[in-house]
């Protein structure tokens, strides 16, 4: 398990390592923090002409709060998500979800924008950035352009990004104190990859839900709204019965993938214990993590 | 019955000493295959493996990667057919077929990952690039993946030496079965399936063989349990003088029985250091690992247990296959783990009766051998099971069933329907202190009224276990396996300094071997172990020996160093009396020296001196010279250890996930030598069966593709998973062995199925839960509970709801279970 | 690997007979169909370069059809090669019914795959053999419909990179088409992997 | 055609080195095979089993998934800096006297991961260990003997008040 032979790049700057990316036309690759990527290299099921490393690139680890939205640099790591006050304070679901996405040595090396770009149906970032409406920031040879999280992903490791183009940064709207959020996943051990992962969040105004956002992955090629479930909470008051409503709602026109381990009834079947555990969570105002 | 064996003040053995082994280790100074400094010019060997399970070799196209630069040579099956003699594991007993297997398939692949070529390198990452030029053409046929497949009249046969694909197969029966079976009053049967495991040591497999032309020598750096039959198996199957070989296991980064064959890479390699005149190393990665490295427990054990109305065991039934890959491992063959699987089911009960028909069954899947337990954890795991069924049934307490039949002083020693002999135990009294420490009773009470508390099901679960250890050559020669001797050896030798090193026939690979078998020594020769070396796995020094598995190393090489220790301190006494003037028998060595009755005493390095003549004072007549011995141990009964274990599980009904709540067991393993170390191989065995139950399963597809190769598909515990543990220990010295001491590394696996799966079966009783398959993943647990014919409601309903109903059922099924639970 | 499904088109029975017999309307329609070669009446080889996000591996693919009847079905079966990456076999049977104006086109294919990307792909298999007939149905229906097909799932955008087409030294008209599907939806399978961080 | 290889200068257990190194070579084959620090084990070679658990720049990462040639100007530390000579450190001695360990393979990793998290919380709970070594596959021991050795050594250090782990 040795990677095959590839050109090594350590540009200073995204500018950079966007114009080393378009010379390559596709058969390039960046590197961020390797936890994802490096592993396919060491199977060889993945052998890219180059790797460009992003580590050195000024700016990308910058964590700023910037007005109404918190922007993370493509390369923060996943362990700022718990040790930065500024992520704690402006995106605390991104706090309470850190500790789902492996243990210290890949959180410290794991970064935010990797995991994104990388999406991998089994992991739990890309359902925080759809459910909080992250906008992804794309740089290329042309500059920049927004991406709306839920045009970010299209199926197994496939993301929006051009193959000139680079995940820049994540903006993150910052959340108001009117806001509920959860993330809760069943797994196959303790703390392991997401069968099934659900992120919430709810903005509340008198215990009415103003605005759901209910996302889960694992379930399919990407993250994806609950939709019906988040319907039937918008304008109504969160009761047991709201709550038992939208987690039986959730598997309404919800697509579920089979794998050769683990069964798309399974799937389906703890879905809706999942939504419901995320409501309860959020509505009791748990950001605390359930285990 | 346990004999107060009272500790004397200064005894090292039974003492909870910390290992002498350790220091390097925690420093980063360990010596694994991989760490060792190889030699300038060391050539690095990767190689090219199947990518079907069952198919013809049409062609091999090398043309390519050997134009690679840095390549040195690359080697296909053909090429070396006639070079290398297959491995052949002919065990001598009726109804086995010997198989041969070539080192590199030649014609035929039976599996995915044998190898097929062999790329040798100037370095791994160059070795890899080759390997992956080399072109196979290969012609597809029929994978055969389990036993039903593979016994079919039409299936196609696997090996052309044998006559179908049962490899083995045996059968047995009491005179008295039939008719007492025919009138019992209550009979519980079930299929169990085991699932097929990877050893997974954390070190995987790997060899260095260094060659010296100048005299034709080779030394073999390996990986593995076995070093002297591995050097043996070199020296048959590429003819090679065996005084010219030598073999040595070095730190062993743990084995549990992956290690315990002789593998085709290590005979590559040892002919590759030959033919290319170079040193040459191979690493097995994690995937080749997870392909390759035996694989265990693929049974299916149809049993029946037969029992009177007040819950008497009266007998047992046993149909067991075997899915022991495409080839039988060598030296314990085809037959070790269904032989094994039908000796080990009578347990720790009085079974007077026993039928069993066992086979051996050969698939396109990779080979099987051992795996820590062998066949027990699956034998106990369907007895246990099937205890707790018949006491539900018959409405007892699974306490209160295991009160009647397990063994008791009266019946020992006892004979087994098979004939295996217990000398001793404690069946009884671990039982009974494993249900104090778990507070049973009142768990049962708590428990009584609702399974469910905290939105979680809470479960229960014994099991009480039996461990064969410490076999002999008697076993092995009933068995017929003729490649594994059964004794061990050791020589003890006290240096001109007074300090003492003994070089032990076995190797360590984390059992503590060390540390434990010096605590031995420094018993016998009434010295420190700080002043005892013992070196182990390296068949240049000390006496011809067996291995280390099978719970074999306390036992057998212990008594083996026990047995020379004696002897040495023997001597030391006899020289002494001699100088000191007084009766050898009234010797006692303690402290650095030998004492007569009295003031009288000299130190054992005076002794040393006067033996290595360097004093003035003379040997006794006819004393010879040095101050060593060495001696063989073969106990003539193999010690049986026991168990009982009690694990608490809760589960969480909406996504099906356990949670092991806590862990006791009472265990006797006679003697303890080291409580630390005991206690340290419990601890490990019961995780490593708690992953088997709970999520650990190798899998393949339809086609025979292995689809759980790298640690994101094969799950093993992590420390999340795992509960702390409470260990009690029993000491029953076993009267048929040297030291009084019986094996222990294999009984918390043996005892961890059964107990947390009858956990589970708790847990789950107001479902009517039979489990009878392995892991308990939280989508079987889901499936287990849905397909409950009493729970209301399927997955539409929500978590919430379902909840509820939940709560309903359980409460509605707890009054019905409760009609015949009597609590104990 | 199992998987059936129906489409229904817009085009007429023989129309999108003629469509999917149409070489140039297939290297459209079949994801990362990059060459094909006519061996005999019942052989072809194609090359056919799968991808999943950044993995991708080409295939040399051996297609053997049988049971021919034209305009309405036939079985379709064909392995492909993916040297270390591994390779793919699949089988299918495909029928084309008139539906009113339209045409019902119903496939059942059975695909397994092995080697090293099977190994180590698991746990995407399902999601990706769908990806691969969800997108060559989808291409199919525009270009015989010039629509979207019904009750097609909602398409993906392009990848990142899309497949490079090579020239085709193809006979005018090759009755393969399908064999394509087949092959794409059994190579699909392969070129996955994950492990996430 | 050979390689470019690419200098770097880093510092691993407080010597500073200067190397030239082939891309795809990984931190872990360079620490074992460039420098023969073998302490440094490798389990898995794809980021599950923790036996290759370094720390770059203060922080734990997994060696086998990082590139030697992304170190340069880096501050590694590995297992052999835990106790370079004389005693053992207070971590090492507690795996030492509650047999955390057995095979030894794995434990380097074990090592390294529990100093960090020593580091970070000096007074952890069982369950706090148990997360922070859950990166970390042992075949051996259970755990058992190794949540109650972290726990052993942070007791010892509080008391100390002294250095976490080394």
């Amino acid at each position: 398990m040795k990677p095959s032979r590839f050109e090594y790049f350590s540009p200073a700057t995204a500018a950079e390592a966007v114009e080393i990316l378009a010379n390559f036309e596709g058969t390039a690759r960046l590197l961020a923090g390797g936890q994802s990527l490096v592993p396919i290299l060491n199977f060889r099921v993945f052998a890219p002409a180059a790797l460009i490393d992003l580590n050195r690139c000024r700016g990308l680890d910058e964590i700023r709060k910037d007005g109404t939205l918190l922007v993370l640099g493509a390369m923060v790591r996943q362990s700022a998500a718990e040790t930065s006050e500024t992520i704690r304070a402006c995106c605390p679901l991104l706090t309470a979800t850190a500790p789902f996405l492996g243990p210290n040595a890949v959180r410290n090396r794991g970064t935010v924008g990797g995991s994104l770009a990388h999406a991998d149906r089994v992991a739990e970032l890309p359902a925080v950035a759809v459910a909080l409406g992250a906008t992804m920031v794309a740089e290329g040879p042309k500059g920049r352009r927004d991406i709306a999280a839920d045009d970010f992903f299209l199926g197994d490791l496939t993301n929006s990004l051009a193959v000139d183009e680079m995940l820049r940064e994540v903006r993150f709207p910052v959340s108001s104190p009117v806001q509920r959020f959860a993330f809760v996943e069943a797994t196959n051990r303790h703390h392991d990859l997401a069968l099934v992962g659900v992120a919430l969040k709810l903005t509340l105004r008198e215990n009415r839900c103003e605005q759901a956002a209910i996302v889960v992955v694992g379930i399919g090629p990407k993250p994806t709204h609950l939709s019906a479930s988040e319907r039937s909470l918008v304008g109504n008051r969160l009761d047991a019965d709201a709550v038992r409503n939208a987690s039986a709602l959730s598997i309404e026109g919800t697509e579920f993938e089979s794998d050769p381990h683990t069964p798309a009834s399974y799937r389906r079947h703890v879905l809706p214990a999942l939504v419901e555990r995320a409501l309860l969570q959020a509505m009791s105002q748990g950001l605390s993590i359930q285990r | 019955m346990a004999a107060d064996h009272s500790r004397n003040e200064g005894d090292m053995i039974g003492r909870a000493l910390p290992r002498k082994e350790d220091d390097p280790l925690l420093r980063g100074l360990g010596s694994f295959i991989d760490d060792i400094q190889e030699p300038a010019g060391t050539l690095h060997a990767v190689f090219v493996m199947s990518t079907h399970a069952h198919a013809r070799i049409v062609e091999i196209d090398v043309s390519e990667a050997i134009r690679l630069e840095g390549v040195v040579a690359i080697y296909t099956g053909k090429e070396l057919a006639g070079r290398i003699k297959p491995i052949t594991s002919d065990i001598v007993q009726p109804g086995y077929q010997p198989v041969k297997r070539q080192v590199l398939a030649t014609d035929r692949v039976r599996f995915v990952g044998e190898a097929v070529a062999v790329v040798i390198a100037e370095n791994r990452y160059l070795a890899e690039d080759a390997a992956e030029l080399v072109r196979v053409d290969y012609e597809e046929l029929l994978p055969l993946i389990d036993v039903d497949q593979a016994v079919q009249a039409d299936a196609p046969k696997l090996h052309d030496e044998t006559t179908g694909n049962v490899l083995f197969q045996a059968s047995f029966r009491t005179p008295r079965f039939d008719e007492v079976f025919a009138s019992a009053d209550h009979v519980v049967r079930d299929s169990f399936q085991s699932h097929r495991l990877a050893v997974t040591a954390m070190e995987p497999r790997g060899c260095l063989a260094v060659y010296q032309r100048r005299n034709d020598n080779l030394t073999l750096w390996t990986s593995t349990q076995i070093p002297h039959i591995v050097r043996t198996a070199i020296s048959n199957l590429l003819d090679w003088d065996e005084t010219r070989l030598r073999v040595i296991a070095p730190d062993v980064g743990g084995a549990f029985g992956g290690k315990c064959s002789v593998y085709p890479e290590e005979l590559l390699v040892s002919f590759l250091a030959r033919e290319l005149n170079a040193p040459v190393k191979w690493i097995c990665d994690r995937r080749e690992d997870l392909m390759t490295t035996t694989q265990g427990r693929e049974y299916r054990f149809d049993v029946a247990l037969a029992f009177r109305k007040d819950g008497t065991l009266l007998g047992a039934l046993a149909k067991i296959d075997c899915n022991i890959g495409a080839y039988p491992s060598f030296p314990l063959g085809a037959s070790v783990e269904a032989g094994g699987a039908a000796i080990y089911l009578p347990g720790t009960y009085r079974m007077p009766e026993y039928a069993y028909e066992t086979r051996a069954i050969t698939t396109t899947t990779c080979p099987s051998g051992v795996y820590r337990g062998v066949a027990a954890p699956v034998a106990s795991l369907a007895t246990e099971t099937l205890m707790d069924r018949a006491a539900r049934e018959l409405g007892l307490d699974p306490a209160e069933i295991r009160r009647k039949n397990v063994l008791v002083a009266s019946d020992l020693p006892y004979t087994n329907a098979v004939g295996a002999r217990y000398l001793t135990g404690s069946f009884d009294t671990c039982l009974e202190r494993a249900l104090a420490a778990a507070n049973y009773a009142e768990v049962r009470r708590k428990q009584s009224g609702d399974r469910l508390r905290d939105g979680k099901l809470h479960g229960i679960g014994i099991a009480s276990v039996l461990e064969h250890t410490g076999q002999g050559t008697l076993r092995y020669r009933q068995r017929g396996i003729v490649y594994v001797p059964g004794f061990d050896g050791a020589q003890v030798k006290v240096e001109p300094n007074g300090r003492a090193i003994a070089w032990v026939s076995q190797c360590t690979q984390g059992q503590g071997h060390l540390t434990a078998f010096a605590q031995i020594v420094a018993q016998e020769l009434g010295i420190s172990i700080d002043e005892v070396t013992v070196i182990e796995g390296d068949t240049g020094f000390g006496p011809y020996g067996t291995g280390t598995f099978a719970s074999r190393g306390a036992v057998i090489a212990g008594g083996a160093t026990l047995r020379a220790s004696t002897r040495v301190a023997e001597k030391i006494r006899r020289i002494a009396a001699h100088i000191l003037k007084v009766n050898a028998s009234d010797l006692k060595l303690s402290n650095g020296r030998v004492y007569a009755s009295g003031e009288t005493s000299m130190s054992i390095r005076e002794v040393a001196a006067v033996a290595h003549s360097m004093d003035a004072r003379a040997l006794p007549d006819g004393e010879s010279f040095g101050l060593e011995a060495t001696d063989y141990y073969d106990p003539q009964v193999a010690p049986t250890s026991n168990a009982a274990h009690i694990a608490q599980v809760s589960i969480d009904p909406a996504t099906g996930l356990v949670t092991i709540e806590s862990y006791v067991v009472a265990h006797d393993c006679g003697r303890v030598i080291n409580p630390l170390i005991v206690e340290g191989q419990i601890h490990g065995g019961i995780v490593q069966g708690l992953s088997s139950v709970l999520s650990e399963a190798l899998r393949y597809d339809q086609n025979g593709q292995p689809i759980t190769v790298s640690l994101m598909d094969y799950l093993l515990s992590t420390s999340v998973d795992c509960p702390d543990m409470t260990v009690l220990h029993e000491e029953t010295w076993s009267p048929g062995t040297a030291g009084g001491f019986k094996g222990v590394g294999e009984g918390g696996v043996i005892g961890a199925l059964p107990a947390i799966a009858n956990a589970v079966a708790d847990a789950l009783v107001p479902f009517d839960a039979k489990i009878n398959r392995l892991p308990l993943l939280p989508h079987v647990i889901v499936e287990l509970m849905r397909s409950s014919s009493g729970l209301p409601g399927g997955h539409e309903s929500t978590a919430l709801g379902e909840r509820n109903r939940l709560h309903d059922s359980v409460a509605v099924r707890e009054e019905h279970a409760q009609s015949h639970e009597c609590i104990s | 690997m199992k998987q059936s499904g129906e489409f229904r088109l817009s085009a007429s029975q023989a129309n999108v007979w003629d469509a999917i017999n149409d070489p140039e309307t297939l290297q459209r329609c079949i994801p990362g169909c990059e060459s094909v070669e006519k061996i005999s009446n019942v052989e072809l080889k194609a090359t056919i370069k799968s991808r999943v996000g950044p993995i991708s591996a080409t295939f040399k693919c051996d297609v053997r059809l049988s049971d021919l009847d034209p305009p309405n079905s036939y079985r379709i079966s064909g392995q492909g090669s993916g040297g270390a990456a591994g390779f793919a076999k699949g089988g299918a049977n495909l029928k084309l019914a008139a539906d009113g104006t339209g045409t019902k086109l119903l496939y059942d294919v059975d695909a397994s795959v092995g080697g090293k990307l099977a190994q180590i792909g698991t746990r995407l298999i399902d999601g990706t053999a769908r990806k691969f007939a969800d997108e060559f149905f989808q291409n199919l229906a525009k270009a015989v419909d010039g629509a979207p097909a019904a009750q097609a799932p909602a398409t993906a955008p392009a990848p990142s990179e899309p497949a490079t087409t090579a020239p085709a030294s193809q006979p005018k008209r090759v009755r393969w088409a399908i064999g394509f599907v087949v092959l794409a939806i059994a190579i699909g399978l392969v070129v996955v992997y994950l492990l996430s961080r | 055609m050979a390689p470019t290889r690419h200098k770097i200068e880093l510092t691993v257990n407080g010597e500073r080195l200067q190397r030239h190194v082939e891309p795809r070579l990984l931190l872990s084959d360079f620490l074992r095979y460039e420098l023969r620090l073998t302490g440094t084990h490798v389990g898995c070679a794809h980021g599950v089993c923790g036996a290759c658990t370094v720390s770059i720049n203060g922080s734990t990462a997994r060696s086998c998934l990082t590139f030697a040639v992304q170190m340069d100007g880096a501050v590694i530390e590995t297992v052999e800096s835990l106790a370079p000579r004389g005693p053992l450190s207070a971590l090492q001695q507690a795996f030492h006297e509650h047999h955390a360990l057995q095979c030894g393979f794995c434990t380097p990793g074990f090592l390294m991961s529990a100093r960090e998290l020593l580091a970070r919380d000096p007074d952890p709970s069982e369950e706090s260990i148990r997360m922070a070594l859950r990166g970390n596959l042992c075949r051996c021991t259970g755990y058992v003997n190794i949540v109650r050795a972290v726990r052993a050594a942070a007791a010892k250090l509080k008391g100390e008040g002294g250095t976490h782990g080394s």
